[in-house]
């Protein structure tokens, strides 16, 4: 397991929203637009899903949150830092924020398994033991211990995605935000992640097109279609409105059914 | 991988120029470099008349002489050189503004200058107004061999798939706290380049083996590469300019 | 400079020397194509095209040496001969030429046999003849590998450079009398420079490659990996 | 909809058997052995899923049948042909097994979608009007028709998950085998996909981890573990016997329930 325990001073963090994205607008060079205006607030400690179709730009989004991709119109604020062009600012919203990408071929690119997972942690500046051991604890966490020495790009995809899990794991961010994390775990792996997640005193953004999955996992869900945000509601509440999902090319898989309250929670 | 549509040279825009199918491009630009080479150094006006056709093609081809001359900078060294050469060169020497200069090594780098910038103009004409994959096509249909034109077409892939790998490496470094400026500076310049070559390969692999398995054997379907094939019309539409181009190195040559 | 010696633009060498020059290259690369044919299997066609990319892209990176007017960059006819072998090496950088000289202009047309005579044929075969030897006398180590690929560089750019000193000496425009001695020392001090830079980058990419993946490196084929402590087998990496 | 209806007239298939593995072993060349003497016959027009877990070997025997991947033991033949290193055997094998890989990064190379789509079928010699609606069919098959001008790498991975599936079923292969093919699609467009495979008139081998997509589409399953088959029976008898998926790290999601047969189908 994962403990957060061994954790440097968190810092003076007044603000209790972990992330604040306003008015955040993005289009691709190719003048592709992807994200028309989101608007998005996740309080310190809770843990959301980020639903909607493909193509709707929530990988897009996901890039915005550490500053890989910026330049649209709209601010982002992670913890009370407003993420903009300066390397020290960037640097520390780097720090506070953990990104599992979508494809773990976008993470991994260190010659071994446990040099990659130590990587994030030797830039906190983390050293001999205490290095070691944030490591081994990632790697245990995902299953992966036995394969500490192998080369990642001689990995399985269900193991480069696990490995890419422990990456960022072991950073121990406050804000942990991953992109598909389910897609091609075996369902085992996928339980014993939903179960590490879970036991994490972390703010957690997941996008999943697993919607039982992210009924498992998160209270909240918002559904971004074409560019913007078109729900915010309890999980359960949003599962249970069909009509709503369909809309968004969601549904449940077969047989699965959810009680929801009331579908009071549609945004404007 | 989107290899090979265009390069940074291309320039996007419809003419008769981009329009002529490519292997008569290609010849018609070897044959008029291979004319200007010919041409006496002495021949001054022969150079004139070559500037000439040039113009006339960008004229065609919509090719600004703006982006032309900027992009002709790349022969820059070849200009330091060609100054040098009336100080390095012998025999017999005349004084100009107080420097001794040799005449041979003035014909010598006049030579060179208007050689080479010609030579360069034509490859930038054929370059903005061809796609990378429109000139493997051509090579192709001239009857290149197979592994060289082969080779090309994975050397323009693996080109953006080098480009790809060292984009993702980048963005998998700066998103952990890693603050490089540039991608190799992890352990040193060559660590980072033999980890990204390496990388680039096995992605490279893959990708070919996909490609194999729809049926790859070495060239692109044959119906893509007969379509627009070039017709007679189109070569004698482009010989006018490398046929003017020899007419002008036969006179240079003549009247010597 | 060098540069320049590199790749020749067009009317540094006059018109017949440079046709004999391409019809000697005509005629070795279709030598290449004959004998690469049997090595282009479907392991070698995606090595040959990424490393003739590579050379490409890393030509594309001029280094500057003593002043930003001397600049030089990699020729890569010792990396192409030691993972994908002399005859489809020599193609992969023949191919580097004959695209930069169409769309860059990057060497005259006109100039091609000579660049590509210098560069794709005397840099690979003098690179591959020393990888053979060298492979055959130096432990086969890691270091042995990598000994050999930074020798094998700095050699075949050296060669390569004073095939340009021949070339001039044949059919310069210019007469430059009594400075074409000059002009190949410092031909020759210049290269050896960009041989050093080469030779670093060739020897840690092949060392690279060959740690992870012995079975792309052409040069170690009929070898036995690294890094065991066998001597060669009888008719090593010679072929 | 993908019509079969034009295919060129079908090669005399005198076999029944579409799919026939045996005893294939594959160490990958850093030394790690892959599988273990996989045996496994597939007739021709059954649906099978292939199920196990992370770095089971799956994907390495994908690349086995069609001779990407060879030079260990065993024998693997399609359709009566054995796969060895002959061009023209090999070329007509890999006109007949169509694969759609697990990453699509690795499928998609052509600068635009629709040519990529055209690459396979042109390679197959069709060209002009019939070509061409190959291709349309294909992308309204995965509804990406109005991407078809667009870089496949300026995509969404979904998207281009998407067209990685069209690239193939453009080709018309006999035999279609599909690598994780679910994952990373919106929900809608796993029940398209799951609809447009089970029209098709073709043997089809589906990796997946997705269990009730496995019981959707396919009559019968294997478990590969740790390079070799160990279970082969009906996937709802498969699914039903809980101590042999818990086995394989495999497990139906929470609240999902099958009726299975006799358990009399484990391999010894
Ligand atoms: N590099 C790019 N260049 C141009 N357009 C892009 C690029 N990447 C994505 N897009 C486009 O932007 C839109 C949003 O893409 P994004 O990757 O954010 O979608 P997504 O919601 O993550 O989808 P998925 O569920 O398929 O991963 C899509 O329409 C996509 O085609
Ligand atoms: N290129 C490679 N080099 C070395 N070993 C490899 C390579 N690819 C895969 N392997 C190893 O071979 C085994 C089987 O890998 P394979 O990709 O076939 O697994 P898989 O069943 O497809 O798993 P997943 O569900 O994660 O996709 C794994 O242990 C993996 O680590
Ligand atoms: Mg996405
Ligand atoms: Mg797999």
């Amino acid at each position: 397991m994962i403990g957060y325990v061994d954790t440097a001073p968190a810092p003076a963090a007044t603000d209790a929203l972990s992330l604040d994205v306003r008015g955040v607008q993005y289009s691709y060079p190719d003048g592709h637009v992807a994200l028309r205006g989101v608007n998005l607030t996740v309080p310190r400690g809770e843990r959301i899903a980020l639903l909607g179709p493909n193509g709707a730009g929530k990988t897009t989004l996901v890039l915005h949150l550490n500053g890989i991709l910026a330049g649209g119109e709209g601010t982002v604020t992670v913890g009370g830092l407003t993420v903009n062009r300066d390397r020290a600012t960037l640097a520390e919203i780097r720090r506070r924020v953990g990104i599992v990408f979508q494809d773990p071929d976008d993470q991994l690119f260190l010659p071994t398994v446990a040099e990659d997972v130590a990587f994030g942690p030797a830039n906190l500046g983390l050293r001999g033991a205490e290095l070691a051991a944030r490591v081994t604890d990632a790697l245990d966490a995902v299953g992966m211990t036995e394969h500490r020495d192998r080369a990642p790009q001689h990995l399985s995809f269900g193991q480069r995605r696990r490995v890419a899990v422990a990456t960022v794991l072991a950073m121990h961010p406050e804000i942990l935000v991953l992109d598909e994390p389910s897609s091609n775990l075996d369902p085992a792996a996928r339980r014993e992640l939903a179960a590490i997640l879970r036991g994490l005193p972390v703010t957690l953004l997941m996008v999943t097109h697993d919607l039982p999955y992210a009924l498992e996992l998160c209270d909240r869900a918002l559904i971004l279609d074409a560019g913007q945000i078109v729900a915010d509601a309890p999980t359960a509440d949003l599962l249970a409105d069909t009509t709503l999902l369909a809309q968004h090319r969601l549904e449940l898989p077969y047989g699965f059914q959810v009680q929801g309250r009331a579908p009071s929670y549609r945004i404007p | 991988m989107g290899a090979g549509h265009a390069h940074v040279l291309y320039r996007d825009r419809t003419s008769p120029v981009h329009r002529l199918p490519p292997e008569v491009k290609i010849a018609a630009m070897v044959a008029f470099t291979i004319a200007v080479v010919a041409t006496p150094r002495e021949a001054f006006w022969a150079f004139g008349g070559y500037a000439v056709l040039v113009v006339l093609v960008a004229a065609v081809a919509r090719v600004g002489l703006r982006w032309l001359a900027t992009r002709s900078l790349i022969e820059l060294p070849f200009v330091l050189f060609a100054f040098a050469l009336p100080f390095l060169g012998s025999g017999e020497r005349i004084t100009w503004l107080g420097l001794e200069l040799s005449v041979d090594g003035l014909y010598g780098g006049w030579n060179i200058l208007a050689k080479g910038t010609l030579g360069v103009l034509a490859s930038l004409l054929l370059a903005g107004t061809t796609t990378m994959r429109d000139l493997l096509l051509g090579l192709d249909r001239l009857h290149c061999p197979q592994i060289l034109t082969q080779i090309a077409t994975f050397m323009l892939r693996y080109l953006d798939v080098l480009i790809g790998e060292a984009r993702r490496m980048r963005v998998a470094r700066i998103s952990r706290g890693d603050d490089p400026r540039f991608l190799w500076q992890l352990r040193g310049f060559a660590a980072g380049l033999g980890a990204l070559f390496l990388r680039a390969f096995e992605r490279g692999e893959r990708v070919y083996l996909a490609m194999v398995s729809r049926g790859y054997q070495g060239r692109m379907p044959e119906a893509w590469r007969d379509a627009g094939a070039a017709t007679a019309r189109h070569w004698l539409v482009a010989a006018t300019v490398p046929l003017a181009a020899t007419g002008i190195a036969a006179a240079a040559l003549v009247l010597g | 400079m060098e540069t320049l010696a590199m790749h020749i633009s067009n009317g540094i060498i006059n018109g017949p020397v440079a046709a004999a020059f391409a019809a000697l290259a005509l005629v070795a690369l279709a030598l290449c194509v004959a004998r690469g044919r049997q090595d282009l299997d479907d392991r070698l066609a995606p090595m040959a095209g990424l490393v003739a990319a590579f050379i490409f892209a890393v030509q594309m990176l001029n280094f500057p040496i003593f002043t930003g007017a001397v600049s030089g960059h990699l020729l890569g006819g010792a990396l192409a001969a030691v993972l994908v072998g002399p005859w489809v090496g020599a193609l992969c950088v023949a191919v580097v030429l004959i695209v930069q000289s169409l769309i860059f202009g990057d060497g005259g047309v006109a100039m091609l046999g000579l660049n590509i005579t210098n560069m794709a044929i005397l840099g690979t075969a003098v690179a591959y003849l020393l990888i053979a030897l060298l492979l055959r006398i130096l432990p086969r180590t890691v270091n042995g590998l990598a000994i050999t690929a930074f020798v094998a560089s700095v050699v075949s750019v050296l060669v390569a450079s004073q095939g340009f000193v021949l070339q001039y000496w044949l059919g310069g425009t210019t007469d430059v009398g009594s400075s074409l001695g000059g002009l190949a020392g410092t031909m020759a001090g210049v290269h050896l420079l960009i041989g050093i830079g080469e030779g670093l980058i060739t020897a840690t990419t092949v060392v690279t490659v060959a740690k992870v993946r012995p079975d792309l490196v052409y040069a170690l084929r009929s070898l036995r990996p690294i890094p065991a402590a066998n001597p060669a087998p009888v008719g090593g990496g010679a072929r």
